[in-house]
C-alpha cells in the first residue's frame, strides 16, 4: 500500500487511541458496575480494531491472532464472565468512591501529561525504520496509570479487576504502537495468563462474597502491621 | 631447641581440642542417657565429670602455652587455609595474648574444678549436656579472642563468646529477671560488636586485609580523624564488654543471673577481654602517635566507673550483685592505668606509660584471681543457703570455716590491703599516676590529682563495702533458717577456692616473677624504653623516680606475721594469767543476743548513703499495717530503693522512644489494598521523575 | 545433550503436575512430588556442573538458556523445593490428623507445588524475556490458592491482596520488557531474536540508554513487587503469615530468589548499556529502604510468621543493597547471602510451623516456654534466629561481613553504617520476641506435640548446612558462586 | 646496709620512740585536757598503769565470736609495729625505709581498721556494728584526704618514700613555705583528729552510745586483748603526730648517724610531739563533739583542702 494509506491508517489509529482514552476516562467517571464492564468491553474492542489496522497497514501478520484474541477474550469472554459474576452475586450496582469524580478526572488529566512526557522521552530515540505513533504511546502509558488509579480509588473487588485489565490494555496498546506487538507465542502466553488471572480472581470474588457477603474490599482489612 | 615451635603448636592444639571435646561429647552422652532412662543419671554424671575435666586439662595446657610464650618472647603464628571470601584465618599468640591466655587458663582451670562439685545440684534440674557445651564453648571462645590474629576470626569468637554467655545466663530462664538480664546482655553485646565491625572494616578499607599483622602501627598511616573514629569505636565496642560506666547496665543484671561458676568466669575473665581488645587496638594498632584527649577521656570513664561502681556496690544486699558492681569498680581501676598510659604515650613519655600499663595489666591478673575467688565463695554460700540476700545470712564462719576464710582473703585482696595482690597493683597505679607530676601539661596536672584522689576514695569505700559484705554474711548470728542450715561445700569447691587463695598470696607476696614478665611484655608493646620500668631486685619492688619510692612486699608480709610474735611474747611475760573465759560480755547489758539485734547491712551502709545522698537519690517507703493497735505493729515493711541514673535518664527513654516510633511507623501497613497500590503508584511516578 | 537437561528441568515438574492431577490418595502424591523435586534438584546439579565446565548452555533453537547465574539460582530453588516437599509430607500428615486438611486440599496442595516449581523453572531457564514474564505471572497464579489454602477469611484476604498487587507489578514489568524489545529492535535485525537474552546481551552496548533506563524502572517496580522490596512489599506479611508453613518457606526461599534473579538479569543488561551508576543507585536506595521499612514491624509485632515475613523483606533488601555496591566481592557476598537466606528462611518457617501447631496459635503473646513444650523445635528456633541475625558460627555472619567490607572499601561508608545499625536494631527485636517465646514457663495455650523425628532431622540438617557455610565455604560451592559472579562482569 | 649494728640500733630507736612513748603522749593529752577543765587530772603515766593492769586481767571472750576476735589484737599490734618501723621519727632515712612508703603506711592502717571493724560485727552486738559502720564511713573520706595531703608533700621530694620526703624537706626548708603545704597541713591535722578518734569527730573518753565510734567496736574486748588494741591506738596517735611534725616541720631531724645529730634529733622529736599533743588537747577542750552526720562535712573539708593542696602543688610546683 502507498504512503498515503499508511498515513491515513496512522490517522485512524490516532483517532481510535483517543477514543480508547475516552473510554478510560468514562470508566473513571462512571458509577454503574454494569456500565463499567460494558465500557471495558468497548475499550477492548477498539483495541482489537487498532491491532487489525496494524495488521492491515504494516502487514504484521502475527498481530492478526493477537487482534482476534483481544476481541474474543477481552471484548467478549471476560466481560461475559464478569457480568455472570455480578448476576450470580446480587451486589448493588452502585460503585462507591474514595475520591470524588471531578478530582479523579483532574488527577487523570495530570497523569496523561506525565504519560505524554514519558512517551516523548522514549520516542526521542525514534529511528526511521520504526514509525511509532507518539500519541498512541502516550495514550497507552496514560491507560496504565489510569488503570492503577482506578484500582486505588474504587472499593469494589470487581472494579479492581477492571482496573487491572485496563492496565493490561494499556500495555498491549503500547506494544502495538512502538513494536507492532510482541512475538506471537509471547502474546499468546500473555493472553493465557490474563485469562487465568481473571478466572482466579473471579473465584476469589465468589469466596469473598461467600465469607463476607459483600465484595467491598473495605472489609479486607483484618491483616495489618 | 629446634622443635620448640612444634611443641608449642602441639600445646595449642591440645588446648583447643580439649575444650572442643569437653563441649561436644557431653551433649551426646546426656542424649544417650536420656534415651535410656534407668542409666540416665549415671550418664549425666559422667558427662559432667568429663566435660569439666577436659576443660581443666585444656586450661592447664593453656597455662603451659602462655608460660612458654611469655618466657620465649617470640610469638607463635599459625595460618589456617580456608575458602572464606575475606581471606584466611590466622592465629597469632604474642606476649600480650599470652598474658591474657594465662589469666583465662588460671581462672578457667580453678572454676572447672569448682564446677565439678558445684554443678551437682544443677545436674538434677538442667540439661547437663547443653550446659557443658556452652561452658566449654565459652572458655574456648575466650581463648580464641586472645589468640586470634585475624579480624574475621576475632569477630567470630567474640560473638561466639557473647552467644555462649547468653545461653549460660539464661540457664535459670524460668526467672523473668534472668531472661531480662540475658536479653539486656545480648543486645548490648551485639551493639558493641557492631561498633567493632565498623572499626575493623575501617582498618580493612585502608589495608585491604583483615590480618592483624597489617594493622600493626597503622595509626600513623591513617588520615585525619580516622584514628580517633577507630579509637572511639574500640572504646565503646570493647567498653560494653568491659562494663565501663555508662555501658555497664547489663553487668549487675547478668552476673547474678548466671550460675556462680559462670559469673566467676564472666566477672573474672570475660570482662577483661574488653581490656585486652583496648590494649590491642590502642597500643598495638593505633600506635605511639595519638592525641592526648584519648587518655583524658579514658581517665574520666575510668574514674566514673570506679567511684560509681563501688558506691552502688555499697547499697547492694544481694551478694552477687554487690560483687558485680565491684567488677565495674575494678575495671575502672584497670582503665586508670590504661588511660594514664595513653596520656603518657601521647605526650611522649614511654617510660611512664610503661609503668602505668604494667599496673593495669597486673591488676587485670589480680582482679581475675580474687574476683573469681569471691564469686566462687558467693557461689558456695548460695549453694549452702539458697539465698543471695545477705540480710538473711550471718554466722557462716562457724558452719563454713573454709569458705569464710577464703572469702576473707578475697575481701582483703580486693580492698587493696597489704600483703595481698590487690595492694601491689593499686600501689603501682598510684605511683604511675603520681609520676604524671613530672609532665608539664595543664590537662595532666588537673586530671592526675583528681584521679589519684578518686582512686584513694575508691579504695577506702571498697574496704568499707567488704567489711559489710564479709561481716554481715559470715559473722555474728544467723539471721534466717537459710543461714542456720548452712553446710561446708564439697572438697573440689574448697580446693578450687584454696588454689585461687594461694595465687592471690603469691601474687601479693612475691610479685617479682610475674611483674618481670609483664614488664617485658609492655616493652614489646610500647617500645624498648618502656621496658623494665618497674624494676625488681631481691623482693624489692620500685619505680624509678627522681628519688626512689619502693615497697618490699615479701619483707612486709614477713614482718606482719613475724612481729605477731612480739605481742604474743608480751602477753606471755607482761601478763601473768593467760587463761581465757568464754562468757557473756557486756553486749549492751542484755541477757542474750538475738539475731534481730544485730546491725543490718542497710544500717551499716546508712552513713555512706547519707554522705553521698546526692548520687544515690535514695527513696524509701514505710508501710505500716494499720489494722492492729498503734502500740503493736506486727508487720512494718520498709523498702529502700536507689535508682540507676543511667537507666532512668538514658536507656529507658531511648527504648521508649524507639518502640513508640516503631508503633508510629507501623501505621504504613494499613491493611487497605488501595493504599498499597498507592505506594506502588507513587514509587513508579517518583522513579519516572527521577529518571528524566 | 543440553536439550536433555532442559527437558529434564522443565519436564520433571510438568510430569509431576500431570501425575498429581491424575492421582489421588496421600501416598502416591507424596511420592510423585518428592521424587519429582528430587530429580529436578539432581538435574539442577548436573546443569550447574555443565555450566561450570562448558560455560553458557543453551538449547538449539535458542528458546532455553542457562549460565552460571541461572544455574546457581536453579540450584537454590530446586533445592528449596525438594526440602519443602520432603517436609510437607510429614506436615500434611499431622494436619490431616488434626482434621485441619481434607483430601481435596491435599491433592490441590501437591498439584500446585508441582505447578509452582514448573513456573519457577520456566522463569529461570527461558532465554526469551517474554517467557520470563509469563512464568513470573504464572508463579503468582500457581501460589494464589496455596496462600488461600485454609479457607479462612484472613487467608482469602491475603490471597486477594497477593494476586492483585503482584499482577499490577508484573503488568508494569511487562511494559518494561516491551521497552527493552523496542530499543532492541533497532539493533537486532531478526525481530524474533530481539527478546532473546542471548542476543540482547551481545548488542547491549548499542541499546539506547534513555529507553533502557525507563525500561529498568518499570522492571524494577514490577519484579521488585514480586521480590518484596519496600514499598512494594506490602503483600508479603499477609501471604507468608496465612500460607501453610512449608509454602511460606518455599515462597521465601524460591520465589524471592527467582524475582531477584530477574532483577539481576536486567541490571546486567542495563549496566552494559547505561553504565554502573544508574542501577546501583536504585538498588542501594531500595535495599536500604526495604531494610528500614522492615525494622519497625520487627520491633513491634504480635505474629511470629509476620515477623519472619518482614525479615524476608529485610534480607531481600540486604541482597539488593549488595548488588548495588556491585564490586565482585559484594556480588559474591550477595549470592552467598542468597543461599544463606534461603536456608535460614526454610529452617525458621518450618520450625515456627511446628511451634504454631504445638500451640495452635501464631500470636506471640500466647506462645511462651516453647523449650519445655517442643524442646527440639524451640532450640532450633532459638539458634536459627541467631543464625538469621548474622551471628557466628553461621553463614550469614560471613556473607554480611563480606557485604559490609565490600561496601566500605567501595566508599559507601554512610550507607554501610546505616546498614549495620539497622541490622543491630532488628536483632534486638528478634531476640526479644524469640526469648519470650522459647524461654520461661509454658503458657496455657500449649498443647504440645513436636514434629516427627525425620522432620526434625531435616531441620537439623539445614542448621548444620548454615553452620558449615559459617565455618568455611565448600570449594565446589565457591566455584558455583564465582561462576555466577562472572556472569555479571561478562 | 653494710654494717648491721647501726641498722639494728636505729630500728630499735624507732620502736622505742613510738612504742614506749605512745602511752606517754596519750597521758600528756589527758593531763592537759584535765588542766583545761580545772582538774588536777591523773598522772601523765596513767596510760602505762592502765596497760599493765589490763595485762594482769583475764580475757573474757563473748560466746558469739570467731577466731577473728582472738586474732585481731595481735594483727593490730604487729601492723602498727611495722608502721613504726617506716615512719621517720628521729633519724631520716630510717633503716627499713625501702620496705614501704606512705601508701604502704596508710594501707597498713586500713588493714588494722578493716579487721577491727570486722570484730565489731563479730560479736553480734548492735554496738559493735554501729561502731564499725561509723568507723568505715568516716575512714572512707579520711583515708583519701590523708593520702592527698601527704602526696602533695611527696611531690616536692619526687618520691612517696617517707624518709626521702623528710630528708628532702629538711635539707630544703624553703620548700615548706608553700601555700600547698599549708593547705596540706591543715588537711592532715583534721585527718589526725579523725583517725585517732579525737573530739570533734569522736570522743575517746566517753562510752555514750550516740557519740562513740572507735570505742564501740572494741567494747567487748577485755584483758590482754584490750591492752593490745589500746596500745595500738595510742601508737597510732603518736605516729600521726610524728608524721605531722616531721613532714611539715622536719627541723632538727638527724640525717647522719652521729651520736650528736641523733641526740638533737631525739630532743627535737620529743619537743615537737609534746607541742603537738598540747595542741591536740587544746583543740579537744575548746571544741564540742560534732553530731555524727555533721562529721562528714568536716572531713569533706579536710578532703577538699588536701585535694586543693595537691592540685595547687601540681600546677605551681615548688
Amino acid at each position: 500500500m502507498g504512503i498515503a494509506n499508511l498515513q491515513s491508517i496512522g490517522l485512524v489509529i490516532d483517532i481510535l487511541a483517543a477514543a480508547i482514552l475516552v473510554t478510560a476516562f468514562l470508566i473513571v467517571s462512571s458509577r454503574n458496575l454494569v456500565f463499567y464492564i460494558r465500557l471495558f468491553a468497548i475499550q477492548s474492542l477498539l483495541l482489537g480494531v487498532v491491532a487489525l489496522l496494524v495488521v492491515v497497514g504494516y502487514g504484521e501478520m502475527h498481530i492478526l491472532i493477537a487482534a482476534i484474541l483481544t476481541i474474543v477474550i477481552k471484548a467478549v469472554a471476560i466481560p461475559l464472565v464478569l457480568t455472570k459474576i455480578i448476576e450470580r452475586i446480587q451486589v448493588q450496582k452502585e460503585i462507591d468512591f474514595s475520591i470524588n469524580i471531578t478530582v479523579s478526572l483532574l488527577l487523570c488529566g495530570g497523569m496523561v501529561i506525565l504519560a505524554d512526557s514519558v512517551a516523548q522521552s522514549i520516542l526521542s530515540v525514534q529511528r526511521p525504520d520504526i514509525p511509532a505513533v507518539s500519541r498512541v504511546l502516550s495514550v497507552s502509558i496514560a491507560m496504565m496509570l489510569i488503570g492503577l488509579f482506578v484500582m486505588m480509588t474504587r472499593k469494589k473487588a470487581l472494579t479492581q479487576i477492571i482496573g487491572l485489565l485496563t492496565m493490561e490494555n494499556g500495555v498491549f496498546l503500547s506494544g502495538l504502537s512502538i513494536t507492532y506487538g510482541m512475538p506471537l507465542i509471547v502474546e499468546v502466553g500473555i493472553f493465557f495468563d490474563i485469562l487465568v488471572a481473571v478466572l482466579i480472581l473471579g473465584v476469589f470474588i465468589f469466596r469473598i462474597n461467600k465469607t463476607f457477603d459483600s465484595i467491598s474490599i473495605d472489609l479486607l482489612r483484618s491483616l495489618r502491621h | 631447641m629446634s622443635d620448640w615451635p612444634q611443641l608449642r603448636l602441639l600445646i595449642l592444639i591440645v588446648t583447643v581440642t580439649g575444650y572442643s571435646l569437653g563441649a561436644l561429647l557431653p551433649p551426646i552422652l546426656s542424649a544417650i542417657g536420656r534415651s535410656r532412662l534407668h542409666s540416665g543419671p549415671a550418664f549425666d554424671t559422667f558427662a559432667r565429670n568429663f566435660g569439666f575435666t577436659s576443660a581443666l586439662v585444656s586450661s592447664l595446657a593453656g597455662c603451659a602455652l602462655s608460660i612458654s610464650i611469655l618466657l620465649a618472647g617470640e610469638p607463635l603464628h599459625v595460618e589456617i587455609q580456608n575458602t572464606l571470601p575475606l581471606g584466611g584465618m590466622a592465629i597469632h599468640v604474642d606476649m600480650l595474648s599470652g598474658f591474657f591466655l594465662g589469666t583465662i587458663s588460671l581462672v578457667g582451670g580453678a572454676v572447672s574444678v569448682y564446677s565439678l562439685g558445684y554443678a551437682t545440684e544443677l545436674l538434677q534440674r538442667r540439661n547437663m549436656g547443653f550446659f557443658l557445651f556452652m561452658y566449654n564453648v565459652f572458655l574456648l571462645s575466650m581463648v580464641g579472642v586472645v589468640i586470634a590474629g585475624h579480624a574475621v576470626l576475632f569477630l567470630f569468637v567474640w560473638e561466639g563468646m557473647s552467644l555462649a554467655t547468653y545461653f549460660l545466663i539464661s540457664v535459670e530462664h524460668e526467672d523473668p529477671a534472668s531472661r531480662r538480664a540475658a536479653f539486656l546482655y545480648v543486645v548490648m553485646a551485639h551493639v558493641g560488636t557492631a561498633l567493632l565491625v565498623v572499626m575493623f572494616v575501617i582498618l580493612y578499607s585502608f589495608t585491604g586485609s583483615f590480618d592483624f599483622a597489617t594493622f600493626k602501627g597503622i595509626g600513623s598511616r591513617l588520615p585525619g580523624v580516622v584514628p580517633s573514629v577507630v579509637f572511639l569505636c574500640a572504646l565503646i565496642g570493647f567498653g560494653v564488654k568491659a562494663g565501663i560506666v555508662p555501658l555497664h547496665i547489663w553487668l549487675p543484671e547478668a552476673h547474678p543471673a548466671a550460675p556462680s561458676n559462670v559469673s566467676a568466669l564472666m566477672s573474672g575473665v570475660m570482662i577483661k577481654m574488653g581490656i585486652y581488645g583496648m590494649a590491642r587496638v590502642f597500643f598495638d594498632f593505633l600506635g605511639p602517635t595519638i592525641p592526648s584527649w584519648w587518655g583524658l577521656l579514658v581517665l574520666i570513664l575510668a574514674v566514673t566507673s570506679s567511684v560509681l561502681g563501688v558506691l552502688y556496690a555499697l547499697m547492694e544486699h544481694d551478694l552477687k550483685r554487690l560483687l558485680a558492681f565491684h567488677s565495674i569498680e575494678n575495671i575502672g581501676i584497670i582503665l586508670m592505668g590504661v588511660g594514664a598510659a595513653l596520656l603518657f604515650v601521647s605526650l611522649g613519655h614511654a617510660a611512664l606509660a610503661g609503668i602505668a600499663l604494667v599496673a593495669a595489666l597486673y591488676h587485670v591478673l589480680n582482679h581475675a584471681t580474687f574476683k573469681g575467688l569471691l564469686f566462687l565463695g558467693a557461689g558456695s554460700v548460695l549453694h549452702a543457703t539458697h539465698t543471695r540476700n545477705i540480710e538473711n545470712l550471718g554466722g557462716l564462719i562457724r558452719t563454713m570455716p573454709w569458705t569464710s576464710f577464703f572469702f576473707l582473703i578475697g575481701a582483703v585482696a580486693i580492698s587493696g590491703l597489704p600483703p595481698l595482690n590487690g595492694f601491689i597493683s593499686e600501689w603501682l597505679t598510684f605511683q604511675a599516676l603520681l609520676l604524671g607530676f613530672h609532665i608539664p601539661d595543664l590537662a595532666v596536672k588537673i586530671a592526675v590529682p583528681l584521679t589519684v584522689a578518686l582512686l584513694a576514695l575508691t579504695g577506702a569505700l571498697a574496704a568499707a563495702c567488704f567489711v559489710k559484705a564479709f561481716g554481715i554474711t559470715f559473722l555474728g548470728l544467723p539471721r534466717s533458717q537459710h543461714a542456720e542450715g548452712a553446710h561446708e561445700s564439697s572438697p573440689t569447691m574448697i580446693g578450687a577456692m584454696g588454689f585461687l587463695v594461694i595465687i592471690c598470696l603469691v601474687l601479693g607476696v612475691v610479685p617479682g616473677p610475674v611483674l618481670f614478665v609483664v614488664n617485658s611484655l609492655v616493652g614489646a608493646l610500647l617500645g624498648t624504653n618502656a621496658a623494665g620500668q618497674v624494676s625488681l631486685n631481691g623482693g624489692l619492688l620500685f619505680v624509678p623516680t627522681s628519688a626512689l619510692s619502693s615497697v618490699a612486699p615479701t619483707l612486709l608480709a614477713g614482718l606482719l606475721i613475724g612481729l605477731i610474735a612480739i605481742p604474743v611474747a608480751a602477753g606471755l611475760f607482761l601478763g601473768g594469767r593467760m587463761q581465757k573465759r568464754v562468757a557473756m560480755t557486756w553486749a549492751c547489758g542484755l541477757q542474750r543476743i538475738e539475731p534481730q539485734m544485730q546491725y543490718t547491712a542497710t544500717g551499716f551502709s546508712k552513713p555512706i548513703r547519707m554522705i553521698f545522698s546526692t548520687i544515690y537519690r535514695a527513696t524509701h517507703e514505710i508501710e505500716i499495717s494499720e489494722e492492729s493497735s498503734p502500740y503493736f505493729r506486727p508487720n512494718i515493711s520498709y523498702e529502700l530503693k536507689t535508682e540507676s541514673v543511667f537507666l532512668k535518664y538514658f536507656y529507658d527513654p531511648a527504648l521508649t522512644l524507639l518502640v513508640a516510633s516503631a508503633h508510629l511507623l507501623r501505621r504504613i501497613q494499613t491493611g487497605r489494598i488501595q493504599s498499597y497500590l498507592a505506594y506502588i503508584f507513587i514509587t513508579l511516578v517518583l522513579l519516572l521523575l527521577f529518571a528524566r | 545433550m543440553s536439550t536433555v537437561l532442559f527437558t529434564l528441568l522443565l519436564g520433571l515438574p510438568i510430569a509431576g503436575t500431570v501425575l498429581c492431577a491424575l492421582l489421588r490418595g496421600r501416598k502416591p502424591l507424596e511420592v510423585v512430588t518428592v521424587v519429582g523435586s528430587g530429580l529436578t534438584l539432581c538435574s539442577g546439579v548436573w546443569m550447574m556442573w555443565k555450566v561450570i565446565t562448558e560455560g553458557v548452555v543453551s538449547s538449539p533453537q535458542g528458546w532455553w538458556y542457562a549460565d552460571g547465574l541461572s544455574a546457581y539460582i536453579i540450584l537454590i530453588v530446586s533445592g528449596s523445593a525438594f526440602v519443602v516437599a520432603l517436609y510437607s509430607t510429614g506436615y500434611l500428615r499431622r494436619q490431616i490428623r488434626n482434621k485441619k486438611v481434607d483430601d481435596q486440599q491435599l491433592w490441590l496442595y501437591y498439584l500446585l507445588i508441582n505447578v509452582f516449581l514448573f513456573t519457577m523453572m520456566l522463569v529461570l531457564l527461558s532465554n526469551n524475556l517474554g517467557f520470563l514474564w509469563i512464568g513470573t505471572e504464572a508463579t503468582t497464579l500457581a501460589t494464589a490458592f496455596l496462600v488461600a489454602f485454609y479457607e479462612r477469611e484472613s487467608s482469602i484476604e491475603a490471597a486477594w491482596k497477593y494476586v492483585i498487587l503482584c499482577s499490577v507489578g508484573i503488568t508494569l514489568a511487562l511494559f518494561g520488557i516491551i521497552l527493552t524489545y523496542f530499543s532492541a529492535l533497532h539493533v537486532v535485525h531478526v525481530s524474533g531474536n530481539a527478546l532473546l537474552w542471548s542476543s540482547l546481551i551481545q548488542v547491549a552496548k548499542e541499546l539506547d540508554p534513555g529507553v533502557l533506563k525507563l525500561a529498568f524502572i518499570f522492571v524494577l517496580v514490577g519484579f521488585g513487587t514480586k521480590a518484596g522490596l519496600a514499598p512494594m512489599h506490602t503483600w508479603k506479611p499477609d501471604a507468608y503469615s496465612e500460607a501453610p508453613a512449608p509454602i511460606s518457606a518455599l515462597m521465601a526461599a524460591g520465589l524471592v530468589n527467582m524475582a531477584l534473579y530477574a532483577l539481576m538479569r536486567f541490571s546486567i543488561l542495563v549496566n552494559r548499556a547505561v553504565g554502573e551508576g544508574f542501577t546501583s543507585t536504585l538498588f542501594m536506595i531500595f535495599g536500604l529502604a526495604s531494610m528500614a521499612v522492615a525494622t519497625p514491624f520487627i520491633l513491634a509485632q504480635r505474629d511470629f510468621k509476620r515477623l519472619l515475613a518482614y525479615s524476608s523483606v529485610e534480607h531481600a533488601g540486604i541482597i539488593v543493597f549488595a548488588l548495588g555496591i556491585g564490586s565482585p566481592l559484594a556480588l559474591f557476598g550477595a549470592l552467598l547471602h542468597l543461599l544463606n537466606n534461603a536456608i535460614a528462611k526454610i529452617l525458621l518457617f518450618l520450625t515456627v510451623g511446628n511451634v504454631q501447631m504445638a500451640y495452635d496459635s501464631k500470636i506471640m503473646r500466647k506462645v511462651t516456654g516453647a523449650i519445655k513444650v517442643v524442646p527440639v523445635s524451640a532450640t532450633f528456633l532459638m539458634i536459627g534466629v541467631f543464625a538469621l541475625s548474622g551471628w557466628p558460627p553461621f553463614g550469614m555472619f560471613i556473607s554480611e561481613l563480606t557485604i559490609i567490607s565490600a561496601g566500605f572499601s567501595s566508599g559507601a561508608v554512610v550507607q554501610v553504617i546505616a546498614f549495620i545499625a539497622i541490622l543491630a536494631t532488628i536483632f534486638g527485636g528478634f531476640i526479644y520476641y524469640t526469648s519470650k517465646m522459647v524461654l520461661g514457663e509454658p503458657s496455657a495455650a500449649a498443647k504440645g506435640g513436636d514434629a516427627g523425628k525425620w522432620s526434625l532431622v531435616l531441620i537439623g540438617l539445614l542448621l548444620l548446612a548454615l553452620l558449615v557455610l559459617g565455618v568455611s565455604i565448600p570449594p565446589p560451592l565457591k566455584m558455583c558462586i564465582e561462576c555466577a559472579v562472572n556472569v555479571f562482569k561478562g | 646496709m653494710t654494717e648491721i649494728a647501726p641498722f639494728i640500733a636505729v630500728s630499735l630507736l624507732q620502736l622505742v620512740m613510738i612504742v614506749i612513748l605512745a602511752p606517754l603522749v596519750t597521758g600528756i593529752v589527758k593531763k592537759t585536757k584535765a588542766r583545761f577543765q580545772r582538774r588536777r587530772g591523773a598522772s601523765v603515766l596513767q596510760p602505762y598503769y592502765d596497760l599493765a593492769k589490763l595485762f594482769k586481767k583475764e580475757v573474757v571472750i563473748p560466746p558469739v565470736s570467731s577466731w577473728l576476735f582472738r586474732f585481731t589484737p595481735y594483727l593490730a599490734f604487729s601492723s602498727t609495729l611495722v608502721i613504726a618501723l617506716l615512719v621517720p621519727t628521729v633519724v631520716a632515712p630510717v633503716p627499713l625505709h625501702w620496705m614501704g612508703d606512705i601508701i604502704t603506711v596508710i594501707y597498713l592502717f586500713a588493714l588494722v581498721r578493716f579487721f577491727v571493724a570486722l570484730v565489731g560485727l563479730d560479736t553480734g552486738s548492735a554496738f559493735g556494728g554501729l561502731g564499725s559502720s561509723r568507723e568505715m564511713s568516716i575512714a572512707s573520706i579520711v583515708e583519701p584526704a590523708m593520702m592527698l595531703a601527704i602526696f602533695s608533700a611527696a611531690g616536692t621530694a619526687g618520691s612517696t618514700n617517707l624518709s626521702v620526703i623528710v630528708q628532702k624537706l629538711s635539707t630544703t626548708p624553703e620548700a615548706m613555705l608553700n601555700p600547698a603545704h599549708l593547705l596540706a597541713f591543715s588537711g592532715l591535722f583534721i585527718v589526725t583528729l579523725a583517725e585517732t578518734g579525737r573530739v570533734p569527730v569522736d570522743n575517746p573518753a566517753t562510752h555514750l552510745e550516740l557519740t562513740m565510734i572507735h570505742e564501740a567496736m572494741i567494747l567487748e574486748y577485755s584483758g590482754r586483748y584490750l591492752a593490745f588494741i589500746e596500745w595500738a591506738s595510742q601508737m597510732k596517735l603518736a605516729i600521726f603526730l610524728a608524721l605531722l611534725s616531721n613532714i611539715f616541720f622536719p627541723v632538727g631531724i638527724a640525717t647522719v648517724l652521729t651520736p650528736w645529730a641523733v641526740g638533737i634529733g631525739v630532743l627535737a622529736f620529743l619537743f615537737k610531739i609534746g607541742v603537738l599533743s598540747l595542741v591536740v588537747a587544746a583543740v579537744e577542750s575548746t571544741n564540742a563533739k560534732l553530731r555524727l552526720f555533721r562529721v562528714p562535712e568536716l572531713l569533706m573539708v579536710a578532703f577538699i583542702l588536701s585535694l586543693l593542696a595537691l592540685i595547687l602543688y601540681f600546677i605551681i610546683g615548688s
